[in-house]
C-alpha cells in the first residue's frame, strides 16, 4: 500500500535512485564485511586458544 | 655545614624507605608485585635483578616519577609518594646514566637553572662550592657539550647535590663511564655517604655489593632477597643472584 | 560462549532486521510531505531546493527536488547519531581511564573509538552520496560537513598516535588525552547547523510527520543495536587476545 | 652557611623561559631553521601564483597564505623545543624538581610563542614586499593585523606545545605532530584567516567581521589552553 502522494512523485523524478541504492548498499555491505572479518579473526583466535591451553595442560 | 634552611629537616628516626605491598600493574601484567621492605636513613641499598624485573620501575616510583597502583603504601622519608610528592621532591636527587644536563648551557648556567627551580637563595656561593668539590671550577664558563663523559657525570653529581637532598637515587650511574671516571664517582659518593641515603640500580654486581649496606634482588617484580650486608651470606647471595639473573658471577 | 556475546549476536540480527524494515518503510509508508513539499508562499527551507517549475504539480504547493534522495535520511541520520553517541561513550571511558588508571577502561575506550570510526565512515559514504544526489556536488565545505570531516581525521590521528607509542601504558594515556580533546569536536559538529546558517538540513527543527518519524526511530534503534553488538564482539575478541598473550608468556617462562 | 628556600611558581616559570632563550641565542638553531623554512615557503608561493595573471586579486588569499606559512614554520620549532628537553633526559630532572607540571607547560609555551613572534617579524614584512607591494587596496590599520596574528600565535603555541610533548615520545615525531596539530587548530585557522582577510581587504563594515572573528579566536585560545592546563600533568608524567 504505497502512499498515493508518493506514487505521483515517483513518476516525476527517479534520477536520485542510484545514489539512494548505492548509499544503502555500501553501508550494508560495509558493515557485513566488517562483522565477517571480525568473526573470522575470532574463530582463528579460538583455535589458537585451545591449542595453547592444551600445551599448558601438558606442562602440568 | 650548619643549615638554617626553611626546608623541613628530616628527623633521624624517620625511615628512609617504607614500602608496603607495592604493586604496579597494567592490565594483567605486573611490573611490581607486592614489594615490601624497609630501609633506615644513611644506608646504601643496591637493587639487583635481571632485565625487566622491575628495578627501574621501582626506582621511578620511589622518585615520584611514576605512580604506584592502588593498594600500595609507599613512604619515602616520611612522605607519601603520591599525596606528598611535591614536598618529597625537595629531598631527593637522581644520578642517572643520562647526564640530565642541557648540553648548550655552561656548567654554571645549568646549576643556576636548577637552583632557581628549587628556589635556592644565595645560589652563587653554593654553585662555587659544588664546582670546587667536583673539581670543575676551571670549566665553570664552558658549555657542557665540550665536556668529557667523566666531567659531565661529575657535573651531574653537583647538580644532584645542589638542593642538599637527603636521599639520592643512582640509576646505572657507571654505564658509559671509563674506570677512572668510575673511581672519581666512587670517591665522591664515599665522601658523602654518612649523611645521605643511597638507592642504586646497577648491573655491576661487584661494585654494587662493595658499596652497599643492604642488598635487594628483584625477579619478575617480586622481592627474592632483602638482606643487611652484615648478615648476608655471600655464597648464598651469589647463588641466588646467579639463579635469578642467569649470569655467571666471577 | 558467554551470555553477553549471545545477546550481542541476537541484537545484531534484530538490528539488521529493524534497519531493513525501516528501509522499506521509508519507501512504502513514509509520506514525503513535510520533507518533500512546501507551501510556496512560506519562506523556503534552504535545505531543500525547489524542483524545476515544469515538474510542479499544483499551484500553492511545490515539490522539493531531492525528495527521493531524502530516503537516504533513514539510514544516514541514524548512523551519524550513533557515531556521536559511541564517540561520547569512548570519551567517558577515556576520562575514567585517566582517573583510575585501569587498563580495562582504556580497552573499552579504544574499542568504542573503533566502533565509532566504523560508523563515521558509514556516515561519510552515505552523506557524500546524498550530497551528490541532492546538491549536485560530491562535497561542499559547509559547517556540518567540515566539522564532521575534521572529526574523522581526529579519529584517524587517535589510532596513528596510539600505534606510534612503544610503551603500552603511555599509549593508553596519550590515547585517552587525545580522545578527550578530539571529542570537543563532536558536540560542536552536532550543534553547528543550529548556530551558523548552512545548507545542511536540521533534523527535528521543522517537525516531522509521524509516518516519517516511525521508520526513522526504528532505524535508529536498529543502528544502536548493531553498534552495541559490534562493540561487544570487539571486547570479546580483545579479551581472547589478552588470554592468548598471557598463555604464551606462561609457556615461555 | 645558611640558605633559604623560596619556591615560587613564577620564578620557576621565569627560569625555564630564561634557559630556553639563552640556549636559543647561543645555538640560534630554531630561529635559523624556522626563518629559512618560512623563506622557502614564500618562494613556493611565488611559484604557485606565478601563472595566476594580473587580474588576480591577491588580497583575497593573502591572509590565508600568510597564516599557512606561519603554521608550517611553527611545527618545525615546536618539535625542536621539546626534543631539547628529551635529548639528555633533562625532562626527568625537571620532573624530579618541585615544579608544578603546568609551570613547565607555560614556560615552554611562552618560549615557543616568543620564537614564533620573532619569525613573524621577519616574514610578515617580507611577505608584504613580495606579494602585496603592488596592491591598490587600502588595507585596515597594521595593528589590527598584528593583533590577529598574535591571537593566532597564542593558540598555535599553546596547542602546539601541548601536542609536541606527546609527539616527542613517539616514533615519527614530525608526522605525528602534524596529524594531531592541524585538525585541532583547524577552527582557529579558519577564524584567524577570516579576521586577517577582513583587515587586508578592508571592505565596508570590516571591523565588525574582524572583531567577531577575533572574539571567536580568543575563545578558542582560552578553551584550548584551559584544556591543556588540565591535562598536561597526565601526558608529561606518562
Amino acid at each position: 500500500m504505497i502512499d498515493p502522494t508518493n506514487t505521483e512523485l515517483y513518476d516525476l523524478v527517479l534520477q536520485d535512485a542510484p545514489f539512494v541504492i548505492a548509499a544503502y548498499g555500501i553501508l550494508w555491505l560495509g558493515l557485513c564485511a566488517y562483522v565477517t572479518f571480525m568473526l573470522t579473526r575470532m574463530l582463528k583466535m579460538g583455535k589458537e586458544l585451545t591449542l595453547l591451553e592444551d600445551a599448558v595442560d601438558k606442562l602440568k | 655545614m650548619a643549615s638554617t634552611e626553611n626546608k623541613d629537616r628530616i628527623a633521624e628516626d624517620v625511615l628512609a624507605l617504607d614500602v608496603a605491598h607495592l604493586t604496579r600493574k597494567f592490565g594483567v601484567r605486573k611490573a611490581l608485585d607486592d614489594v615490601t621492605f624497609q630501609l633506615e636513613q644513611h644506608r646504601f641499598l643496591s637493587i639487583f635483578g635481571p632485565n625487566g624485573a622491575g628495578k627501574t620501575t621501582l626506582l621511578r616510583i620511589l622518585a615520584t616519577l611514576t605512580a604506584p597502583s592502588q593498594g600500595s603504601d609507599v613512604t619515602v622519608l616520611g612522605f607519601d609518594v603520591v599525596k606528598d610528592a611535591f614536598a618529597l621532591r625537595e629531598h631527593i636527587g637522581l644520578i642517572s646514566h643520562n647526564p640530565l644536563l642541557y648540553p648548550d648551557l655552561t656548567a654554571e648556567e645549568n646549576l643556576r637553572f636548577f637552583a632557581q627551580l628549587y628556589g635556592i637563595t644565595g645560589a652563587d656561593a653554593r654553585i662555587d662550592e659544588l664546582l670546587d668539590a667536583v673539581e670543575l671550577t676551571h670549566r665553570k664558563l664552558d658549555i657542557v657539550r665540550t665536556f668529557s663523559r667523566g666531567m659531565t657525570q661529575r657535573l651531574s653529581l653537583a647538580r644532584t647535590l645542589l638542593p642538599r637532598p637527603e636521599l639520592i637515587f643512582l640509576d646505572e650511574p657507571y654505564s658509559g663511564l671509563d674506570p677512572h671516571a668510575s673511581d672519581i664517582l666512587d670517591a665522591l659518593i664515599d665522601g658523602i655517604r654518612d649523611k645521605h641515603t643511597f638507592v642504586m640500580v646497577s648491573h655491576d654486581l661487584e661494585r654494587g655489593l662493595e658499596l652497599c649496606s643492604h642488598a635487594l634482588i628483584l625477579a619478575r617484580g617480586k622481592v627474592v632477597l632483602f638482606e643487611d650486608k652484615e648478615t648476608l651470606d655471600s655464597d648464598l647471595f651469589r647463588a641466588t643472584y646467579r639463579e635469578t639473573v642467569g649470569l655467571g658471577v666471577s | 560462549m558467554s551470555k553477553q556475546l549471545k545477546i550481542a549476536i541476537i541484537l545484531m540480527v534484530i538490528g539488521a532486521l529493524l534497519t531493513t524494515l525501516a528501509f522499506f518503510m521509508a519507501f512504502y509508508t513514509a509520506r514525503v510531505q513535510g520533507f518533500g513539499t512546501v507551501v510556496s508562499d512560506q519562506p523556503l527551507d534552504t535545505a531543500f531546493a525547489l524542483a524545476p517549475p515544469s515538474m510542479q504539480p499544483t499551484d500553492g504547493i511545490a515539490y522539493e527536488r531531492p525528495w527521493l534522495s531524502q530516503k537516504i535520511f533513514y539510514f544516514h541520520v541514524p548512523v551519524a547519531e550513533a557515531s556521536f553517541l559511541i564517540f561520547t561513550i569512548a570519551a567517558i571511558f577515556a576520562l575514567l581511564f585517566l582517573l583510575r588508571k585501569d587498563k580495562k577502561y582504556d580497552t573499552r575506550s579504544r574499542i568504542a573509538m573503533e566502533t565509532a570510526f566504523v560508523f563515521v565512515v558509514a556516515t561519510m559514504i552515505t552523506g557524500v552520496l546524498w550530497t551528490r544526489a541532492s546538491w549536485g556536488v560530491w562535497w561542499d565545505w559547509e559547517p556540518r560537513l567540515t566539522t564532521y570531516f575534521i572529526m574523522m581525521i581526529l579519529m584517524i590521528a587517535y589510532f596513528v598516535v596510539r600505534n606510534s607509542v612503544g610503551d603500552e601504558e603511555r599509549a593508553a594515556t596519550y590515547g585517552a588525552v587525545f580522545c578527550l580533546i578530539a571529542w570537543v569536536d563532536a558536540p560542536l559538529s552536532f550543534i553547528i547547523t543550529r548556530l551558523i546558517p548552512s545548507n545542511h538540513p536540521v533534523v527535528f527543527q521543522s517537525g516531522m510527520d509521524t509516518t516519517n518519524l516511525i521508520p526513522f526511530i526504528i532505524a535508529q534503534i536498529g543502528m544502536l543495536m548493531i553498534g552495541y553488538a559490534i562493540y561487544v564482539l570487539r571486547v570479546t575478541e580483545e579479551s581472547m587476545h589478552e588470554r592468548i598473550e598471557l598463555l604464551k608468556e606462561r609457556l615461555e617462562a | 652557611m645558611s640558605e633559604k628556600r623560596n619556591i615560587s611558581s613564577f620564578d620557576q616559570f621565569r627560569a625555564i623561559l630564561h634557559k630556553d632563550i639563552v640556549m636559543e641565542l647561543r645555538t640560534k638553531e630554531m630561529l635559523t631553521s624556522m626563518g629559512l623554512y618560512a623563506l622557502l615557503v614564500l618562494i613556493i608561493y611565488y611559484v604557485a601564483l606565478s601563472q595566476a595573471g594580473s587580474a588576480f586579486e591577491v588580497e583575497r588569499i593573502a591572509g590565508g597564505l600568510l597564516l599557512l606559512a606561519i603554521v608550517f614554520t611553527s611545527m618545525l620549532g615546536l618539535n625542536r623545543s621539546l626534543v631539547h628537553e628529551k635529548d639528555q633526559g633533562c625532562l626527568e630532572a625537571l620532573l624530579l624538581s618541585p615544579v608544578d607540571r603546568p609551570v613547565i607547560f607555560f614556560g615552554k609555551a611562552v618560549g615557543n610563542l616568543i620564537f614564533l613572534i620573532l619569525v613573524q617579524i621577519l616574514i610578515v614584512p617580507l611577505f608584504y614586499f613580495i606579494f602585496m607591494s603592488g596592491s591598490q587596496v587600502q588595507s585596515g590599520p597594521w595593528w589590527m593585523l598584528a593583533l590577529a596574528l598574535l591571537v593566532g600565535s597564542i593558540g598555535i603555541a599553546g596547542v602546539g606545545t601541548f601536542l609536541a610533548t606527546m609527539s616527542v615520545n613517539t616514533t615519527g615525531t614530525d608526522f605525528i605532530l602534524a596529524i594531531m596539530f592541524i585538525p585541532l587548530v583547524f577552527p582557529l585557522l579558519l577564524v584567524v584567516v577570516a579576521a586577517l582577510t577582513a583587515v587586508i581587504t578592508a571592505d565596508a563594515g570590516y571591523t565588525q567581521v574582524y572583531w567577531t572573528m577575533l572574539a571567536a579566536a580568543a575563545g578558542y585560545d582560552v578553551i584550548m589552553i584551559a584544556v591543556a592546563f588540565a591535562l598536561y600533568e597526565f601526558i608529561i608524567g606518562a
